[in-house]
């Protein structure tokens, strides 16, 4: 201790005393290697970067300090000191495409902000100190300026993926267009469907259909008139009667149209009611209390119950199943889920629901969404299984080398 | 022996629903009038907010997004109180707003009446911001430029002229956010609106209902912590060691959960008896 | 018998909630007309209420304030988008709300594709891929630790578990050989996790009655003039009225009938 | 697509952007103030059975309205006492809606003792994974059965996590699907609220 007090008070008194000593001194401490100064990439402006080799000699007594000034010859001030085991290259989390510098550099990003305020398109001139306490040597000034970028490359890979995937979406819509009929796997809640209207018409009860409870923008209230048109189909078929409760008055006015339609395309014209679909209310707990009545006091072979549905999901089914009906749900509420999952008979859960609606119904635009989220999904899983098995060998041999290619699929700011 | 066997069972299966709302009433009732105090069990995400909120220095600026209606209160409302003691208690900058319009009144005064109780004074330690439409569009505007979205607090001060908001220009100027939700919008927004982008720390209380979903983040460590419903509410308060509403309420809530767990295993016995039995009688 | 202290305000909202609380109760009985007042009444008020903040939040504080005290105009622009959305009730000009639409779905579609990507795809995948077992100084270990999600237990069936279930969402091909196999274990997983969103949700809607019968114990006080037990007693019996006249108005139809 | 340029014009850009969003935002009520108020006037135009209630229903919302301008706004006043519409709030619509929900609660009671079955093995394991969960997040679940709580634990942190991740990224994938349309306009849904 007293030795270092004596030795730097040594080192002030020959710095200050002669200029010769100071060379003297360099030649013990070599200044940073490689130092370079630029704007920092993929930011807003307003930061400069610096980047030099790491030192042989490492410990936290010794310290970087950093100067910086508007001119070359100076006047200098100091903005940052910090010890020479900290700021590298590889603790800022930024993938292999957008490293400026190795791993092991150190990289220290010079941001506005407190004290330090950088304005973009003034070059400014910083050099770098470093200093073991005893002495200290210095790189020559660089210049830099800072600039707004226009990209942020580190978040290329997000770009990359979001192309993809709409020439994926695009692509796949068109295909569809020509070819609705591409294979799509059959769900079984649909033969489920078909059991539930074939039972209504062997016992001559009619069926309940609820379309949910949100309005027409949503896309599980879409898939649910998709299939109540193919429902009514069947059901024209077999004159089974059919009761359709409406909390929406614009989705009630579409899925008349629907039922008429489906009536109409199935050749039994006549057969078709406008009471089958009806307005109760909006209030949901009135709307749910008049469809319980419904369900006692009609006791319906089959209730459907697709769309999106809040609360009054448990009521409804509990009643149905008092009721003694089949009861087939299909909903994306996941909140809902497990009660209808436990109370009905069988369940379409979150995406079936579309993929049930797609099926049925052909549509293009349906179809071809649906292709295009399986091709997304089975890249992510595809990525998943390759990142996971990399992932592991790496940490087998303790390599990075092969995360590279993981990180392509990682998310970075 | 067994048609006698079946009728029982087809009654009690046929059982009026409103003997069984008078047993929850009952459940909730009794332990609410004779608390026993049951200990309270802390969990890791629950902790894991109580340590960040330790961990801040004083002055620090803490955002507090109550984003609940009256609906929910009662689970969330307690996790309000005690998150803000702890903030005023730290000596934190505390900044209250909401992102839903019913839970305006709520959040308004909640902020005030603990403010109040421990002393701290509008404008100087803590501010209330109000309501935006909007709930993205909201998030992303206060990262962007937080006296755009909010010129004034709720009571038509300009924010400038508030002293708790000197250095708070955007989002990136908040040390710790917790939003307090209940749904849409929540927890979710904040991040993807928010940490993605201003990268704050970001911690959440929310109902039970929407903790589970809520768990790939807080494995991601895209929030840092979790409040789940009158549970969460409950533990926190035991860190804080001040007991409130929420631990008042375990007692109840266990009662409530055993009588379901109960009722939900009878179902099912009497459902497996009555199949038997309709088996039975095929053979026959 | 009022104690004092409590001011008249107070005294009046302990009465009135407490009576809209069991108003509100008695649909547990049946769907009944004081049920339906209550409904009504929370419906008009808070419309009322939204409707007040809207117009402070954002007619006084972000328009007019703005614009007049500072002179920024150009949020006419905003004003008028929004104005054009009411155009949809009048069928002639209802093109008008198009556009207003256009902006804010368009605005949403935006900004919401590449905040996804990172924040639901990419992060979440990047913390699924982490290594299934650990190297530590003294070699190869697996840690079984249940209780540490990182653990490398824990690791590999969070792996199980996103890959079955995203293979189970998935509708190109069938589900047969290894493919139900996976599908079976995604079934599963979604199961268990239902089972825990359904204990959650119990959970919740407990804690809310748990609140609701608080206050009300707190309003059966002396101090509030046990404004709880005097309006049981009332509601019950305005439900038993209600009851027998319908029970009445039910014997007169049947025998018009016959 | 602002998101991958950080350049200050395009952050300028978002700021207005996102503050026009929010004004615009505001007008939104319009829309379902206007739907309300139609669908309730036409039943007091017509008698329909309980129109008495959309009476009560406008008369409370007038109500409000007046008292909420006579209030400012605001739910307390400058010597933080409750002002009329504050006590409104405070005291009818939170206990209103707060009851509304917690009416549930009995629900749940009743479903599950009827109708929630174990039909199948699928649903079996739901039970008895919501069972645990009941169990182990209480405090007398915790008393009776310490191991329960490290349970519930585990399948909130684990199975949940990863089956909530896996959803996840299948709804976002989907929204992402739906965004894309939205901006090439091949899905024109939202713009008139009809099925084209």
């Amino acid at each position: 201790m007293c030795k270092r007090i004596v030795s730097f008070v040594f080192t002030v008194v020959v710095m200050f005393l002669s200029p010769l000593a100071s060379v003297v001194v360099q030649a013990q401490l070599q200044p940073p290697q490689d130092f370079r100064v630029m704007d920092t990439p993929n930011d807003g402006g307003r930061s400069l970067t610096l980047g030099w080799r790491a030192s042989t000699f490492d410990g936290p007594s010794l310290q970087y300090r950093v100067l910086i000034a508007m001119a070359v010859e100076g006047p200098y001030q100091e903005v940052a000191a910090f010890s020479n085991n900290q700021h590298f290259q590889k603790d800022t989390k930024s993938p292999w495409w957008a490293h400026l510098f190795e791993q092991n550099n150190h990289r220290f990003d010079l941001k506005s902000g407190g004290q330090l305020m950088l304005s973009d398109g003034t070059p400014y001139w910083v050099k770098l100190v470093i200093d073991n306490g005893m002495d200290s040597s210095e790189t020559q000034p660089l210049s830099a300026t800072s600039f707004p970028n226009f990209f942020n490359w580190a978040q290329a890979n997000n770009l990359l993926l979001l192309i993809l995937f709409t020439v994926a979406v695009l692509f796949s819509i068109l295909r569809a267009r020509k070819n609705p009929h591409g294979f799509l796997r059959r769900i079984e809640g649909l033969d489920a469907v078909e059991e539930a209207i074939g039972r209504a018409t062997e016992m001559g009860k009619p069926i309940l259909y609820l379309t949910g409870s949100a309005a027409m923008d949503n896309p599980s209230t879409i898939a649910a008139t998709v299939v109540l048109s193919e429902v009514a189909k069947k059901v024209s078929a077999y004159e089974a009667g059919l009761i359709v409760p409406h909390r929406d008055p614009i989705v009630l006015a579409i899925c008349q149209e629907i039922t008429k339609e489906a009536y109409t395309q199935t050749g039994h014209p006549d057969a078709y009611k406008t009471e089958m679909n009806f307005y109760i209310t909006d209030d949901q707990f009135s709307y749910t209390a008049a469809v319980q009545g419904i369900m006692l006091r009609e006791r319906p072979a089959a209730i459907f119950m697709l769309g999106y549905y809040y609360a009054e999901s448990l009521l409804l089914a509990e009643t149905g199943h008092e009721a003694g009906a089949i009861q087939i749900a299909g909903t994306d509420a996941d909140h809902q889920l497990p009660f209808f999952f436990i109370a009905c008979d069988y369940t379409l859960m979150g995406e079936e629901l579309y993929a049930a609606s797609a099926y049925l119904s052909r549509e293009p635009v349906m179809v071809g969404t649906l292709r295009a989220q399986d091709m997304g999904k089975a890249v992510l899983l595809g990525a998943l299984i390759l990142g996971v098995a990399i992932s592991t060998i790496g940490e087998i041999f303790q390599t990075e080398t092969l995360m590279y290619v993981a990180q392509v699929f990682y998310d970075f700011k | 022996m067994k048609p006698s066997n079946h009728s029982i069972v087809s009654m009690m299966l046929t059982i009026d629903r409103r003997y069984i709302f008078v047993l929850i009433a009952l459940a909730t009732l009794i332990p609410l009038l004779n608390p026993i105090n049951l200990p309270i069990v802390i969990s890791p995400e629950v902790r894991a907010v109580y340590d960040h909120m330790e961990s801040l220095p004083e002055g620090a600026v803490f955002l507090l997004s109550m984003d609940f209606d009256p609906a929910s209160k009662p689970e969330v409302y307690p996790q309000a109180i005690s998150l803000l003691r702890h903030a005023f208690k730290k000596n934190m900058k505390v900044i209250g707003m909401t992102l839903v319009v019913t839970g305006t009144g709520m959040a308004e005064e909640v902020i005030a009446t603990v403010a109040e109780d421990m002393g701290k004074i509008n404008g100087i330690d803590y501010t209330f911001l109000g309501w935006r439409p909007g709930a993205s569009a909201v998030i992303l505007s206060m990262g962007q430029d937080l006296a755009g979205t909010f010129p004034q607090d709720h009571y038509g001060t300009p924010i400038d002229e508030l002293f708790v908001m000197e250095h708070v220009k955007t989002l990136r100027d908040v040390d710790y956010a917790v939003s307090l939700a209940a749904g849409f919008p929540g927890i979710d927004e904040w991040y993807i609106y928010g940490k993605d982008k201003y990268q704050f720390e970001l911690g959440g209380g929310s109902t039970a209902v929407m903790a589970p979903g809520l768990y790939p983040r807080l494995r991601g460590g895209q929030i840092n912590g979790l409040i789940g419903g009158l549970r969460g509410a409950a533990e926190y308060e035991k860190l804080l060691d001040q007991s409130g509403k929420a631990m008042a309420g375990m007692d109840a809530q266990s009662a409530t959960h055993f009588v379901i767990i109960v009722l939900v295993i009878l179902c099912n016995v009497f459902y497996a008896i009555s199949r038997q039995q309709k088996r039975g009688w095929r053979r026959t | 018998m009022l104690a004092d202290g409590l001011p008249l305000d107070v005294l009046i909202g302990a009465w009135v909630a407490t009576g809209l609380t069991l108003f509100i109760y008695t649909f547990l009985y049946r769907d009944n007309p004081l049920f339906k007042l209550g409904e009504h009444l929370y419906v008009g008020i808070s419309v009322g209420y939204s409707i007040v903040i809207t117009v402070y939040a954002v007619g006084v504080k972000l328009l007019w304030i703005p614009m007049v005290e500072k002179g920024q105009w150009q949020l006419l622009i905003p004003a008028l988008l929004g104005l054009m959305i009411s155009a949809r009730f009048f069928p002639r000009i209802a093109w008008l709300a198009r556009i207003s639409f256009a902006f804010v779905v368009g605005f949403g579609a935006g900004t919401i594709i590449p905040r996804l990507i990172s924040s639901n795809v990419l992060s979440q995948l990047e913390d699924t891929i982490s290594p299934l077992v650990t190297m530590t100084a003294s070699g190869l270990t697996y840690t079984m630790d249940f209780l540490d999600p990182k653990s490398d237990i824990n690791n590999f069936i969070t792996l199980i578990g996103v890959v079955s279930v995203l293979f189970y969402f998935f509708f190109s091909v069938e589900h047969r050989g290894v493919g139900q196999a996976i599908a079976r274990t995604g079934i599963m997983f979604l199961m268990i996790a239902f089972g825990a969103a359904f204990g959650y949700t119990v959970m919740s809607r407990m804690s809310l009655l748990i609140g609701r019968f608080d206050d009300l114990i707190m309003f059966s006080g002396a101090e509030y003039g046990r404004p709880t037990f005097v309006l049981l007693a009332l509601t019950v019996v305005v439900l038993a009225y209600w009851v027998y006249r319908e029970k009445q108005a039910f014997r007169s139809t049947v025998e018009e009938k016959s | 697509m602002q998101y991958y340029v950080p350049h200050p014009a395009s952050e300028a850009l978002l700021t207005s952007a996102s503050n026009w969003m929010i004004i615009i935002g505001g007008f939104a009520l319009i829309l379902g103030l206007v739907s309300l108020i139609q669908l309730h006037m036409n039943r007091i135009q017509r008698n329909v059975e309980g129109w008495g209630y959309s009476g009560v229903l406008f008369a409370a919302m007038f109500v409000m309205v007046i008292a909420g301008i006579l209030a400012g706004g605001e739910n307390l006043d400058s010597e933080r006492e409750l002002t009329g519409y504050g006590w409104t709030y405070s005291y009818a619509m939170v206990p209103l809606q707060g009851t509304m929900f917690s009416l549930l609660a009995f629900f749940v009671a009743s479903a599950a003792y009827r109708a929630f079955r174990a039909r199948t093995k699928e649903a079996a394991l739901l039970l008895v994974a919501a069972i645990l969960m009941m169990w182990g997040r209480v405090p007398l679940g915790e008393y009776l059965w310490a191991f329960s709580g490290d349970i519930a634990q585990w399948i909130l942190n684990v199975i949940n996590s990863s089956v909530r991740r896996a959803i996840l990224i299948g709804v976002s994938l989907g929204m992402i699907a739906l965004s894309i349309k939205i901006i090439f306009g091949i899905e024109r849904m939202y713009l008139g609220g009809k099925k084209e």
